[in-house]
């Protein structure tokens, strides 16, 4: 009996790694021991993220993206970077404008939901600048859980019928058990994954309050994984909960706290979007003079040593009236 | 075009909030198909269960979110979960309704929010691509779809890119390309008129004009040729009490309804 | 191109249900409304529960099993049931004592762990009065995240080249995107699911404490779920910490309180075994005189009409008892 | 044979513990398996990584779980989580070891806990089936397997049922079938001696015997041919501090060593 192939899309696939390789990397490469992982965000990108890698974005859009660390893979100029658009929006765009990217898997990109289109992808995406192969958000988050499970591909029911299929790697064939028919897709391995987090202790317990979006699939997926938490806590308050563990240790690489790490985004529970940060940064990814968007990077990314000078930059006050945003509340911030 | 009193986009939210059923589920995004939502929970539908693709189950929306996952989606909500498992739960039978929209759409109901032009590796346009949009389409009971600058250059004989499906090339398509049974768009709202899709043929059907349209200027504004309903109603105008609660409760910041 | 099927089992699949018809059933028997789906486990039980259904049991082993459920089924005679034995041990033990048992897909049954083998289950198993399908935990639960993600078939890196496998119903191919051999399974959608919780409020949202094992999966594959809680709450406290809601509403169909309600099994910081009366069990299950195992269900099952009376021949002692060896503390109860 | 102080169970673990590295992952049930885990933990491998079929990943634990997944295993873990998340992180690679037990064992480490006899429907005796043996057999990287009564009619030629894979029928067996390269068992510890595997043939190997055991007896006491090291060790008796801890610490209530 045979499964045959009845149709098949032509997207290239830009992650090289099999689960198969990847789980022998990992034998080797990652420590299943309790070790201290604080770092310097600095070294932590340094150290974990090289050119050409696949990168996998934590959170969803705006919400709980790890901004500290996009802003740090800018300013060290990490190039060539092949990233899933798994609905990225600021996080990947920055990366764009700051010329790091070479290919990106689409689900959901370009776009800035509401506020409208990104000047920035539009022309690396519309001069072909930036090569691309289209998928969904669920087939992006199907391919993780394959890569997460350690299977080479995984059955789905979207994306069927339609030119998102045709341009996928995906292949249709029918299931050897019902005859139905069903589509195909590859695993998903990142290189390495980037998350923030609300809490975690210094060895990489991760806890995660509210909607975990893809989070828990990436990190299992996923050779590396850095984060950035607003809370480092005792080990003893995630073993008092360890049922909020959404990450085990052993899958983390680095651990940095960073406080509002997730700015201009909304990190549920802490503080809501900096909606006009992000309409000043949009404004000047559209504008038509170029030095206006490379006026922006200086000053936030490249003219600054850290996120803790992108902070002071932002000032205590914007920032804590982001927290009575998030709680509903009238935001009453000076004495 | 004669609209008093309320504008389109207020029309539309309203028309498109009347085709939710109370005790059904939602698979929403953001904006006009949200509010839409909103407004049929706070009046006829107070028991619509509304689901979020990044994982919020049932919150109690204390204001409109601006962003398909953020912390308002998540309000007091009954669950809390993973993009995944929301696409799980739609293909498991348990949403009815998928909330969609895009920038080209066919009379098939098909849908391209991922580029305009004929060469894929240089569109004129590029968009955001299926986002969850393809899944929702494809996974739903029902898709229902809010499209707002009705024109000919959006209801297109042909969308230069299929992202995600309506009944593509025409009845029974959609199970012949392994889709589930008994899916695909059920209502298209525009800012002049309201769609089905005729059973047989799958094609979109004019079933209600808004007030001041007629038949003829949406025959016009469309590029392929519609069927057209024995008899095409009219919907019905907003009222006061839709246009509070859409200003004052749902969108305060006017977010949709800018101010 | 062809995925040729290189080699395949005999088992026989006893959960006829597909995830294409099951996706219709629930279109229109499952209520998305906020109901209140307090009953009787009673009639919970009769309402839901058919003779020849395919049955999947919460907890694993003796942990967090729905014992109020199994006890309900066996006092209401229910008949030939299917079950997952997806480590299964008094809960299964119990119902096949009963003859509610015609087919067992089997990972683990018939051992009772350190305590030694089941008297009832050889008896059946062995003179083939039971049928059996083997497999795995680990692929029982790739079957249900299957049937939970409504996909007719997964693969899977587990059971190849054992007779395990020859004895499954899986089928080896070839991955079309690696070249690497790989075990497709068959999704698993069974009739009803039976879970013990620790909280649930009357509309069906059901949190669970500690591990999870596999009732998240097996909820989202079920068609109809019963939901035993040790405690009922209020819809706030849910909303207060939904996250922690393993299981969303729209998929319970009858919640009932019950404490206690995985004795003699563990409830992870609640109670831990009543390890004599598993013992006492097991001991009457394995007396060649058949009356021994009759009396014993005739007094825990047969002869009271519900768990309460159950409880109440247990007595408060001995169950708070259990109280204190879950929290390792020295049993202290009298006055 | 000439046993001291100490009892065959209790050799068996200890000898079983010094298996495990330090800073290494297991993948543990409960018996005999989990109380070789806890002393290597308590002695040489303080920060040995247990992880439990059920979902409990690194407890503390406070004395020796009686069930696979009962609340000790999940005693200050780090994470509890579900089954099916325990088999994919063992398939991506964090898993070192995993410790299995069975009812017949063949030259080639092939594990039978499903059923003795030929008649698939009508066996002699019915076993528990793999439960996560065959999972942890076929990716955890190492197979440790502990089996007491050594004797020939658990160590045979032929396992009446492959319940779990070794090495199958030789040299790339598990390659060609599918499984991960790299993999299979590594030790054999009965309450005889302690069997490696002849990295050419994948053959079972005498590496070492317990005190007062000879190369005959172990002879006598497998159904096939074993193969023999070049040195054949003794294995070390247990320590006070050991057997202290064994009573003590990890087992008093004497559920694996019997009072």
């Amino acid at each position: 009996m045979e499964m045959k192939i009845l149709k098949e899309g032509s997207g290239e696939i830009f992650c090289k790694n099999t689960p198969a390789e990847v789980r022998k990397w990992t034998r080797e490469n990652k420590s299943r021991a309790l070790k201290d992982k604080r770092m310097r965000l600095k070294d932590a990108v340094k150290k974990f993220i090289k050119d050409g890698d696949y990168l996998a974005i934590g959170g969803f859009g705006h919400i709980r993206v790890p901004m500290a660390t996009i802003y740090e893979i800018v300013r060290q100029k990490i190039k060539d970077l092949s990233v899933a658009g798994h609905t990225a929006v600021q996080d990947i765009d920055v990366l764009m404008a700051g010329g790091c990217v070479k290919n990106v898997d689409i689900a959901y990109v370009v776009g800035f939901e509401l506020r409208g289109l990104s000047g920035v992808q539009r022309r690396l995406f519309e001069n072909g600048q930036v090569k691309k192969t289209d998928y969904t958000n669920g087939a992006m988050s199907y391919r993780l859980r394959a890569g997460a499970q350690g299977i080479p591909f995984i059955p789905v029911k979207v994306m069927l019928g339609t030119d998102t299929m045709m341009h996928s790697p995906g292949k249709v064939v029918k299931c050897p058990f019902t005859g139905e028919k069903v589509l195909l897709l590859p695993s998903l391995n990142p290189d390495v994954c980037i998350i923030h987090a609300h809490r975690a202790d210094m060895y990489g317990n991760v806890q995660i309050d509210g909607h975990i979006v893809k989070d828990d699939l990436q990190a299992r997926a996923s050779k590396r994984v850095i984060v950035t938490c607003e809370e480092l806590v005792d080990t003893e308050v995630i073993r008092a909960d360890p049922g909020k563990t959404v990450i085990p240790f052993y899958m983390v690489d680095a651990v940095t706290e960073h406080p509002w790490g997730s700015h201009p985004g909304n990190m549920p529970y802490k503080y809501y979007f900096d909606h006009e940060f992000t309409e000043d940064y949009l404004a000047a990814g559209r504008n038509k003079d170029p030095k206006v968007l490379k006026n922006w990077l200086d000053e936030w990314i490249y003219n600054i040593n850290d996120f803790y000078e992108y902070l002071e930059k932002l000032g205590a006050r914007r920032l804590y009236t982001l927290r009575d945003v998030e709680f509903l509340r009238p935001p009453v911030r000076g004495s | 075009m004669s609209v008093k009193n309320y504008t389109l986009r207020e029309l539309m939210a309203c028309v498109a909030a009347k085709q939710l059923e109370d005790e059904k589920a939602v698979a929403v995004g953001t904006g006009l198909p949200l509010v839409a939502t909103m407004l049929a929970q706070q009046t006829h539908a107070p028991n619509l269960l509304i689901i979020f693709e990044a994982g919020g189950i049932a919150p109690q929306l204390p204001t409109l979110p601006i962003s398909v996952g953020d912390s308002r989606t998540i309000h007091k909500a009954l669950c809390t979960t993973t993009l995944i498992d929301i696409m799980d739960t739609i293909r498991r039978g348990y949403v009815d309704y998928a909330f969609l929209g895009g920038a080209q759409i066919d009379k098939y109901g098909n849908l391209n929010s991922t580029m305009i032009g004929d060469n894929y590796e240089k569109p004129k346009v590029r968009f955001p691509g299926s986002g969850g949009a393809n899944d929702f389409g494809s996974l739903a009971w029902e898709t229902l779809i809010i499209m707002d600058r009705h024109g000919p250059r959006r209801f297109v004989e042909k969308v230069d890119f299929i992202t995600t499906p309506g009944y593509l090339y025409g009845p029974g398509a959609r199970e012949e390309e392994g889709l589930s049974e008994n899916t695909g768009p059920s209502r298209v709202i525009t800012d002049l008129c309201l769609f089905d899709f005729e059973p047989e043929t799958k094609r979109m059907r004019l079933i209600a004009c808004h007030p001041g349209i007629t038949t003829e200027d949406v025959i016009k504004a469309t590029g392929f040729e519609i069927l057209i309903a024995d008899e095409v109603g009219t919907t019905d105008p907003p009222t006061k009490e839709e246009l509070r609660l859409l200003h004052e409760v749902i969108d305060p910041l006017g977010f949709v309804f800018k101010k």
